[in-house]
Protein backbone atom coordinates (compact mmCIF):
# COMPACT_ATOMS: atom_id res chain seq x y z
CA UNK A 1 0.00 0.00 0.00
CA UNK A 2 1.17 3.44 -0.32
CA UNK A 3 2.08 5.79 1.57
CA UNK A 4 0.52 8.81 0.05
CA UNK A 5 -2.70 9.70 -1.25
CA UNK A 6 -4.42 13.21 -2.55
CA UNK A 7 -7.79 12.08 -0.71
CA UNK A 8 -8.25 12.95 3.28
CA UNK A 9 -6.48 10.94 6.00
CA UNK A 10 -9.28 8.28 7.52
CA UNK A 11 -7.27 7.87 10.92
CA UNK A 12 -9.19 4.93 11.48
CA UNK A 13 -8.07 3.05 8.60
CA UNK A 14 -4.50 3.14 9.94
CA UNK A 15 -5.33 2.42 13.89
CA UNK A 16 -6.73 -0.41 11.98
CA UNK A 17 -3.71 -1.24 10.17
CA UNK A 18 -1.53 -1.37 13.59
CA UNK A 19 -4.25 -2.50 15.66
CA UNK A 20 -3.35 -6.30 17.50
CA UNK A 21 -4.25 -8.06 21.05
CA UNK A 22 -0.50 -7.76 22.19
CA UNK A 23 -0.32 -3.96 21.83
CA UNK A 24 -1.88 -2.05 24.99
CA UNK A 25 -0.70 1.58 23.78
CA UNK A 26 -0.89 3.26 21.14
CA UNK A 27 -0.04 6.87 20.16
CA UNK A 28 -0.77 9.07 16.79
CA UNK A 29 1.04 11.51 15.24
CA UNK A 30 -1.50 14.14 13.36
CA UNK A 31 0.22 17.30 11.25
CA UNK A 32 -2.74 19.69 10.34
CA UNK A 33 -2.05 22.52 8.17
CA UNK A 34 -2.07 25.34 10.67
CA UNK A 35 -2.94 29.08 10.27
CA UNK A 36 -1.08 30.28 13.37
CA UNK A 37 0.49 33.89 14.16
CA UNK A 38 3.22 33.12 12.20
CA UNK A 39 1.30 32.25 8.68
CA UNK A 40 -0.50 35.25 8.01
CA UNK A 41 -3.47 34.40 6.41
CA UNK A 42 -2.50 31.11 5.17
CA UNK A 43 -6.16 29.10 3.70
CA UNK A 44 -4.25 26.16 2.31
CA UNK A 45 -1.17 24.58 1.64
CA UNK A 46 -0.39 22.75 -1.58
CA UNK A 47 1.98 19.62 -0.71
CA UNK A 48 4.08 18.43 -3.83
CA UNK A 49 6.77 15.61 -3.62
CA UNK A 50 9.13 13.07 -5.16
CA UNK A 51 7.16 10.44 -4.93
CA UNK A 52 8.85 7.73 -5.84
CA UNK A 53 11.84 8.39 -2.95
CA UNK A 54 8.80 9.48 -0.64
CA UNK A 55 7.65 6.02 -0.86
CA UNK A 56 11.38 4.42 -0.70
CA UNK A 57 12.41 6.86 2.07
CA UNK A 58 9.33 6.00 4.22
CA UNK A 59 9.58 2.29 3.89
CA UNK A 60 13.44 2.54 5.42
CA UNK A 61 11.49 4.50 7.80
CA UNK A 62 9.29 1.90 8.97
CA UNK A 63 11.93 -0.92 8.93
CA UNK A 64 13.98 1.20 11.38
CA UNK A 65 11.08 1.18 13.98
CA UNK A 66 10.41 -2.16 13.78
CA UNK A 67 14.33 -2.39 14.38
CA UNK A 68 14.86 -0.10 16.89
CA UNK A 69 11.43 -0.90 18.97
CA UNK A 70 10.69 -4.88 18.62
CA UNK A 71 6.93 -5.23 18.94
CA UNK A 72 6.39 -2.04 17.43
CA UNK A 73 4.03 -1.44 14.50
CA UNK A 74 3.57 1.45 12.67
CA UNK A 75 1.70 3.12 9.72
CA UNK A 76 2.17 6.42 8.31
CA UNK A 77 -0.15 8.17 5.70
CA UNK A 78 1.29 11.63 4.03
CA UNK A 79 -1.34 13.51 1.92
CA UNK A 80 -0.40 15.64 -1.25
CA UNK A 81 -2.45 17.97 -2.81
CA UNK A 82 -4.09 21.13 -1.83
CA UNK A 83 -4.92 21.06 1.86
CA UNK A 84 -7.36 23.56 3.42
CA UNK A 85 -6.03 24.61 6.82
CA UNK A 86 -7.60 22.68 9.74
CA UNK A 87 -7.16 19.18 7.69
CA UNK A 88 -4.30 16.76 8.04
CA UNK A 89 -1.13 16.31 6.26
CA UNK A 90 0.11 13.46 8.13
CA UNK A 91 -1.26 10.68 9.90
CA UNK A 92 1.38 8.67 12.02
CA UNK A 93 -0.34 5.76 13.90
CA UNK A 94 2.62 3.61 16.21
CA UNK A 95 1.21 0.64 18.68
CA UNK A 96 3.58 -1.22 21.17
CA UNK A 97 2.84 -4.08 23.95
CA UNK A 98 4.17 -0.62 25.81
CA UNK A 99 3.39 2.92 26.23
CA UNK A 100 6.71 4.22 25.86
CA UNK A 101 7.49 2.52 23.34
CA UNK A 102 4.65 3.37 20.93
CA UNK A 103 5.54 7.35 21.58
CA UNK A 104 9.38 6.61 20.94
CA UNK A 105 8.75 4.94 17.81
CA UNK A 106 5.95 7.66 16.76
CA UNK A 107 7.82 10.27 17.37
CA UNK A 108 11.06 9.01 15.59
CA UNK A 109 8.79 8.43 12.17
CA UNK A 110 7.71 12.21 12.53
CA UNK A 111 11.09 13.35 13.12
CA UNK A 112 12.50 11.51 10.71
CA UNK A 113 9.82 12.49 7.83
CA UNK A 114 10.57 15.96 8.59
CA UNK A 115 14.82 15.41 8.22
CA UNK A 116 14.49 13.00 5.24
CA UNK A 117 11.49 12.46 3.27
CA UNK A 118 11.37 14.57 0.43
CA UNK A 119 7.87 16.74 0.12
CA UNK A 120 7.62 20.35 -0.35
CA UNK A 121 4.89 22.79 0.77
CA UNK A 122 3.34 26.09 -0.98
CA UNK A 123 1.48 28.15 1.18
CA UNK A 124 -1.29 29.67 -0.13
CA UNK A 125 -2.70 32.93 1.06
CA UNK A 126 -6.95 34.94 1.12
CA UNK A 127 -4.97 37.38 -0.83
CA UNK A 128 -3.69 35.36 -3.67
CA UNK A 129 0.21 35.42 -2.66
CA UNK A 130 1.99 31.86 -2.84
CA UNK A 131 5.09 30.90 -0.79
CA UNK A 132 7.52 27.97 -0.90
CA UNK A 133 7.87 27.20 2.44
CA UNK A 134 11.89 27.29 3.76
CA UNK A 135 12.25 25.72 7.31
CA UNK A 136 15.35 27.55 8.18
CA UNK A 137 15.75 28.34 11.57
CA UNK A 138 14.44 25.19 12.56
CA UNK A 139 17.49 22.36 11.76
CA UNK A 140 17.67 21.38 8.35
CA UNK A 141 18.56 18.60 6.81
CA UNK A 142 22.35 18.53 5.74
CA UNK A 143 24.01 15.67 2.73
CA UNK A 144 25.99 15.28 5.86
CA UNK A 145 23.76 13.78 8.41
CA UNK A 146 22.12 11.49 5.94
CA UNK A 147 22.81 8.12 4.72
CA UNK A 148 25.45 8.38 1.95
CA UNK A 149 24.36 7.01 -1.45
CA UNK A 150 26.52 3.47 -1.98
CA UNK B 1 48.08 5.20 -24.03
CA UNK B 2 45.41 7.08 -23.35
CA UNK B 3 42.12 5.52 -22.57
CA UNK B 4 39.06 7.67 -24.73
CA UNK B 5 37.14 9.65 -21.77
CA UNK B 6 33.73 8.20 -21.55
CA UNK B 7 30.69 9.75 -20.73
CA UNK B 8 27.33 9.01 -19.99
CA UNK B 9 23.91 10.45 -19.61
CA UNK B 10 22.11 11.79 -16.07
CA UNK B 11 19.01 11.87 -16.08
CA UNK B 12 18.57 15.22 -13.31
CA UNK B 13 14.88 15.64 -11.39
CA UNK B 14 13.68 19.07 -10.05
CA UNK B 15 10.94 19.64 -7.48
CA UNK B 16 9.15 22.57 -5.50
CA UNK B 17 10.95 25.73 -6.34
CA UNK B 18 13.52 24.42 -8.17
CA UNK B 19 11.36 23.09 -10.91
CA UNK B 20 9.94 26.35 -11.10
CA UNK B 21 13.21 27.97 -11.66
CA UNK B 22 14.53 26.10 -14.25
CA UNK B 23 10.72 25.79 -15.82
CA UNK B 24 11.10 21.79 -16.26
CA UNK B 25 10.43 18.92 -13.64
CA UNK B 26 14.01 16.82 -15.64
CA UNK B 27 16.35 17.16 -17.99
CA UNK B 28 19.29 14.89 -19.26
CA UNK B 29 22.74 15.80 -18.45
CA UNK B 30 26.04 14.28 -20.56
CA UNK B 31 29.14 14.42 -18.05
CA UNK B 32 32.39 13.05 -18.60
CA UNK B 33 33.09 9.96 -16.67
CA UNK B 34 33.97 9.42 -13.65
CA UNK B 35 31.27 11.74 -12.31
CA UNK B 36 29.75 12.79 -8.90
CA UNK B 37 26.94 14.23 -8.16
CA UNK B 38 28.60 17.70 -8.07
CA UNK B 39 29.66 17.46 -11.34
CA UNK B 40 26.10 17.23 -11.94
CA UNK B 41 25.26 20.73 -10.25
CA UNK B 42 27.41 22.42 -12.17
CA UNK B 43 26.64 21.22 -15.48
CA UNK B 44 23.09 21.78 -14.45
CA UNK B 45 23.26 25.51 -13.36
CA UNK B 46 26.11 26.28 -16.27
CA UNK B 47 23.54 24.74 -18.72
CA UNK B 48 19.69 24.94 -18.05
CA UNK B 49 18.49 28.82 -17.72
CA UNK B 50 17.26 29.51 -14.68
CA UNK B 51 19.85 26.78 -12.54
CA UNK B 52 21.83 29.63 -11.48
CA UNK B 53 19.08 30.34 -8.92
CA UNK B 54 19.80 26.50 -7.59
CA UNK B 55 22.35 26.90 -4.64
CA UNK B 56 26.01 25.18 -5.71
CA UNK B 57 25.45 22.76 -2.68
CA UNK B 58 21.98 21.77 -2.84
CA UNK B 59 19.86 18.57 -1.00
CA UNK B 60 20.53 15.66 -3.82
CA UNK B 61 19.56 12.29 -3.97
CA UNK B 62 20.72 9.50 -6.38
CA UNK B 63 18.28 6.50 -7.46
CA UNK B 64 15.98 7.44 -4.84
CA UNK B 65 18.58 7.96 -1.71
CA UNK B 66 20.08 11.19 -0.50
CA UNK B 67 23.55 11.17 -1.74
CA UNK B 68 26.49 13.37 -0.92
CA UNK B 69 27.96 15.69 -3.71
CA UNK B 70 30.94 13.75 -3.42
CA UNK B 71 28.42 10.56 -4.14
CA UNK B 72 29.76 8.73 -7.80
CA UNK B 73 26.90 8.79 -10.38
CA UNK B 74 27.14 6.49 -13.82
CA UNK B 75 25.64 6.59 -17.31
CA UNK B 76 21.08 6.03 -16.69
CA UNK B 77 21.67 7.73 -12.94
CA UNK B 78 18.92 9.21 -12.07
CA UNK B 79 19.75 12.60 -9.75
CA UNK B 80 17.31 14.85 -8.16
CA UNK B 81 17.93 17.73 -6.85
CA UNK B 82 15.56 19.08 -3.29
CA UNK B 83 14.75 22.09 -2.08
CA UNK B 84 14.71 21.66 1.61
CA UNK B 85 12.27 19.53 2.81
CA UNK B 86 9.09 20.69 4.06
CA UNK B 87 7.23 17.37 4.86
CA UNK B 88 4.96 16.35 7.50
CA UNK C 1 -18.91 17.59 29.80
CA UNK C 2 -17.34 14.35 31.91
CA UNK C 3 -14.41 12.51 31.38
CA UNK C 4 -15.93 8.97 31.98
CA UNK C 5 -18.02 7.17 29.68
CA UNK C 6 -19.17 4.05 29.37
CA UNK C 7 -19.55 3.76 25.91
CA UNK C 8 -17.21 3.22 23.11
CA UNK C 9 -14.79 6.14 23.15
CA UNK C 10 -14.94 8.15 19.90
CA UNK C 11 -11.78 9.73 18.85
CA UNK C 12 -12.93 11.86 15.92
CA UNK C 13 -15.08 13.76 19.03
CA UNK C 14 -11.92 14.09 20.89
CA UNK C 15 -10.27 15.16 18.40
CA UNK C 16 -13.02 17.96 17.27
CA UNK C 17 -12.73 19.59 20.49
CA UNK C 18 -8.88 20.63 20.87
CA UNK C 19 -8.96 21.26 17.01
CA UNK C 20 -7.67 24.34 16.62
CA UNK C 21 -6.57 26.82 12.92
CA UNK C 22 -3.68 27.55 15.53
CA UNK C 23 -2.38 24.07 16.40
CA UNK C 24 -0.21 22.39 13.99
CA UNK C 25 0.39 19.06 16.08
CA UNK C 26 -1.92 17.13 17.50
CA UNK C 27 -0.57 13.99 20.17
CA UNK C 28 -2.77 10.96 20.86
CA UNK C 29 -2.73 8.03 23.05
CA UNK C 30 -4.97 4.99 23.12
CA UNK C 31 -4.83 2.58 25.67
CA UNK C 32 -6.31 -0.56 24.43
CA UNK C 33 -7.29 -4.35 26.33
CA UNK C 34 -4.38 -6.50 25.56
CA UNK C 35 -3.95 -9.95 25.44
CA UNK C 36 -0.57 -10.39 25.13
CA UNK C 37 1.63 -13.00 26.59
CA UNK C 38 1.61 -11.53 30.28
CA UNK C 39 -1.96 -11.55 30.30
CA UNK C 40 -2.78 -15.87 29.92
CA UNK C 41 -6.17 -15.45 27.75
CA UNK C 42 -7.97 -12.38 28.84
CA UNK C 43 -11.31 -11.61 27.33
CA UNK C 44 -12.30 -7.85 29.00
CA UNK C 45 -11.51 -5.86 31.57
CA UNK C 46 -14.26 -4.59 34.02
CA UNK C 47 -13.13 -1.07 34.68
CA UNK C 48 -14.28 1.04 38.07
CA UNK C 49 -13.44 4.19 39.80
CA UNK C 50 -13.82 6.77 42.51
CA UNK C 51 -15.96 8.45 39.79
CA UNK C 52 -16.35 11.86 41.47
CA UNK C 53 -12.19 11.70 42.09
CA UNK C 54 -11.69 10.82 38.65
CA UNK C 55 -13.35 13.57 37.37
CA UNK C 56 -11.37 16.33 39.71
CA UNK C 57 -8.08 14.32 39.52
CA UNK C 58 -8.18 15.01 35.61
CA UNK C 59 -9.75 18.20 35.76
CA UNK C 60 -6.42 19.34 37.34
CA UNK C 61 -4.47 17.02 35.68
CA UNK C 62 -5.68 19.43 32.48
CA UNK C 63 -5.02 22.35 33.92
CA UNK C 64 -1.58 21.42 34.80
CA UNK C 65 -1.39 20.87 30.91
CA UNK C 66 -2.64 24.36 29.91
CA UNK C 67 0.00 25.71 32.94
CA UNK C 68 3.02 23.79 31.12
CA UNK C 69 2.34 24.37 27.68
CA UNK C 70 0.99 27.58 26.52
CA UNK C 71 -1.45 27.25 24.11
CA UNK C 72 -1.96 23.66 24.12
CA UNK C 73 -5.23 22.03 24.43
CA UNK C 74 -5.69 18.38 25.53
CA UNK C 75 -9.23 15.72 25.76
CA UNK C 76 -10.00 13.08 27.99
CA UNK C 77 -11.88 10.07 28.18
CA UNK C 78 -11.44 7.04 30.22
CA UNK C 79 -14.37 4.21 29.73
CA UNK C 80 -15.66 2.12 32.56
CA UNK C 81 -17.61 -0.99 32.51
CA UNK C 82 -16.76 -3.92 30.37
CA UNK C 83 -14.34 -3.18 27.98
CA UNK C 84 -13.45 -6.28 25.44
CA UNK C 85 -10.08 -6.76 23.79
CA UNK C 86 -8.42 -4.45 21.62
CA UNK C 87 -11.26 -1.75 22.70
CA UNK C 88 -9.43 1.69 24.38
CA UNK C 89 -10.08 2.56 27.98
CA UNK C 90 -8.61 5.58 27.67
CA UNK C 91 -7.93 8.00 25.22
CA UNK C 92 -6.19 11.59 25.14
CA UNK C 93 -5.17 13.94 22.62
CA UNK C 94 -3.46 16.53 22.65
CA UNK C 95 -2.78 19.66 20.62
CA UNK C 96 -0.48 22.39 20.36
CA UNK C 97 0.96 24.80 17.73
CA UNK C 98 4.59 22.77 17.54
CA UNK C 99 4.44 18.97 17.64
CA UNK C 100 7.39 19.20 20.65
CA UNK C 101 4.57 20.14 23.19
CA UNK C 102 2.01 18.14 21.89
CA UNK C 103 3.75 14.80 22.64
CA UNK C 104 4.87 16.28 25.87
CA UNK C 105 1.82 17.36 26.98
CA UNK C 106 0.23 13.76 25.89
CA UNK C 107 2.50 11.67 27.61
CA UNK C 108 2.74 13.90 30.76
CA UNK C 109 -1.40 13.21 30.98
CA UNK C 110 -1.17 9.50 30.39
CA UNK C 111 1.55 9.14 33.23
CA UNK C 112 -0.49 11.20 35.38
CA UNK C 113 -3.43 8.96 34.60
CA UNK C 114 -1.48 5.96 35.60
CA UNK C 115 0.25 7.52 38.98
CA UNK C 116 -3.02 9.48 40.33
CA UNK C 117 -6.58 8.78 38.99
CA UNK C 118 -8.22 6.47 40.76
CA UNK C 119 -9.19 3.45 38.27
CA UNK C 120 -9.20 -0.20 38.73
CA UNK C 121 -9.49 -2.73 36.67
CA UNK C 122 -10.36 -6.81 37.52
CA UNK C 123 -9.11 -8.83 34.17
CA UNK C 124 -11.59 -11.78 32.81
CA UNK C 125 -10.66 -14.74 31.16
CA UNK C 126 -11.74 -17.50 29.25
CA UNK C 127 -11.88 -19.56 32.04
CA UNK C 128 -14.11 -17.84 33.87
CA UNK C 129 -11.18 -16.41 36.29
CA UNK C 130 -10.99 -12.63 37.29
CA UNK C 131 -7.86 -11.52 38.57
CA UNK C 132 -7.52 -7.53 40.14
CA UNK C 133 -4.70 -5.79 38.48
CA UNK C 134 -1.88 -4.58 40.56
CA UNK C 135 0.94 -2.89 38.99
CA UNK C 136 3.13 -4.16 40.84
CA UNK C 137 7.17 -4.53 39.53
CA UNK C 138 6.33 -0.86 37.71
CA UNK C 139 6.08 2.17 39.62
CA UNK C 140 3.16 2.37 41.67
CA UNK C 141 2.00 5.93 43.63
CA UNK C 142 2.81 6.37 46.70
CA UNK C 143 0.90 9.15 48.93
CA UNK C 144 4.10 10.59 49.76
CA UNK C 145 4.74 11.36 46.38
CA UNK C 146 1.21 12.99 46.05
CA UNK C 147 -0.06 16.35 46.87
CA UNK C 148 -0.77 16.63 50.33
CA UNK C 149 -4.71 16.73 51.37
CA UNK C 150 -4.68 20.50 53.14
CA UNK D 1 -9.77 21.69 83.58
CA UNK D 2 -10.61 19.33 80.56
CA UNK D 3 -12.45 20.09 78.05
CA UNK D 4 -14.74 17.06 76.87
CA UNK D 5 -13.06 14.94 73.96
CA UNK D 6 -14.84 15.82 70.68
CA UNK D 7 -15.52 13.32 68.42
CA UNK D 8 -16.32 13.01 64.60
CA UNK D 9 -18.11 10.86 62.21
CA UNK D 10 -16.31 10.08 58.81
CA UNK D 11 -18.02 8.52 55.74
CA UNK D 12 -15.71 5.93 54.44
CA UNK D 13 -15.23 4.37 50.93
CA UNK D 14 -14.14 1.48 49.41
CA UNK D 15 -13.36 0.91 45.93
CA UNK D 16 -12.74 -2.36 43.56
CA UNK D 17 -10.36 -5.28 46.02
CA UNK D 18 -10.67 -3.65 49.31
CA UNK D 19 -14.55 -2.89 48.79
CA UNK D 20 -14.90 -6.73 48.04
CA UNK D 21 -12.88 -7.42 51.50
CA UNK D 22 -14.96 -5.71 53.19
CA UNK D 23 -18.35 -6.30 51.21
CA UNK D 24 -19.81 -3.14 51.23
CA UNK D 25 -19.03 0.22 48.96
CA UNK D 26 -18.79 2.55 52.47
CA UNK D 27 -19.30 2.53 56.06
CA UNK D 28 -19.37 5.47 58.87
CA UNK D 29 -16.37 5.72 61.35
CA UNK D 30 -16.35 7.34 64.68
CA UNK D 31 -13.10 9.02 65.18
CA UNK D 32 -12.46 10.91 68.47
CA UNK D 33 -10.36 14.57 67.64
CA UNK D 34 -8.35 15.47 66.56
CA UNK D 35 -7.49 12.71 64.13
CA UNK D 36 -5.97 11.93 60.89
CA UNK D 37 -6.40 9.79 58.10
CA UNK D 38 -4.22 6.95 60.04
CA UNK D 39 -6.52 6.91 62.81
CA UNK D 40 -9.46 5.96 60.31
CA UNK D 41 -7.49 3.20 58.85
CA UNK D 42 -6.87 2.00 62.48
CA UNK D 43 -10.57 1.98 63.49
CA UNK D 44 -11.76 0.63 60.29
CA UNK D 45 -9.46 -2.34 60.29
CA UNK D 46 -10.82 -2.93 64.06
CA UNK D 47 -13.94 -2.67 63.40
CA UNK D 48 -15.28 -3.79 59.94
CA UNK D 49 -15.53 -7.68 59.16
CA UNK D 50 -12.71 -8.39 56.39
CA UNK D 51 -10.71 -5.03 56.70
CA UNK D 52 -7.65 -6.82 58.65
CA UNK D 53 -6.92 -7.92 54.97
CA UNK D 54 -6.40 -3.80 53.61
CA UNK D 55 -2.55 -2.91 54.08
CA UNK D 56 -2.05 -1.02 57.24
CA UNK D 57 -0.53 1.76 55.55
CA UNK D 58 -3.30 2.01 52.03
CA UNK D 59 -3.31 4.97 49.65
CA UNK D 60 -5.79 7.42 50.55
CA UNK D 61 -7.98 9.91 49.73
CA UNK D 62 -9.88 12.37 50.94
CA UNK D 63 -12.93 14.35 50.15
CA UNK D 64 -11.73 13.86 46.57
CA UNK D 65 -7.87 14.57 47.02
CA UNK D 66 -4.87 12.63 47.72
CA UNK D 67 -3.67 12.31 50.84
CA UNK D 68 -1.08 11.24 53.26
CA UNK D 69 -1.99 8.77 56.77
CA UNK D 70 -0.83 11.91 58.70
CA UNK D 71 -3.53 14.58 56.86
CA UNK D 72 -6.23 15.46 59.69
CA UNK D 73 -9.95 14.44 59.36
CA UNK D 74 -12.71 16.34 60.61
CA UNK D 75 -16.43 15.67 61.24
CA UNK D 76 -18.36 14.63 57.98
CA UNK D 77 -14.87 14.13 55.74
CA UNK D 78 -14.81 11.71 53.38
CA UNK D 79 -12.30 9.24 53.88
CA UNK D 80 -11.71 6.77 50.45
CA UNK D 81 -9.44 3.76 50.85
CA UNK D 82 -7.86 2.83 47.66
CA UNK D 83 -6.45 0.30 46.02
CA UNK D 84 -3.32 0.05 44.02
CA UNK D 85 -4.27 2.32 41.09
CA UNK D 86 -4.52 0.78 37.70
CA UNK D 87 -6.32 2.96 35.33
CA UNK D 88 -5.10 4.29 31.55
Amino acid sequence: MSYLTRAPIILDELLATVSSPECGGTCVFLGTVRDGPDEHGVTAIEYSAYEEMVEGELGRIVTEVGERWSGARVAVRHRLGLIPVGEASIAIVAAAPHRAHAFEACRYVIEEVKRRVPVWKKELRADGSETWVDPSGRPTVRPSDLPTHV
Amino acid sequence: MERPALSGTIRVRFFARYAELVGRAEAAVAVSLPATVGDVVRRVREQLPGARAIPERPLAAVNLHHAKLDASVGDGDEVALLPPIAGG
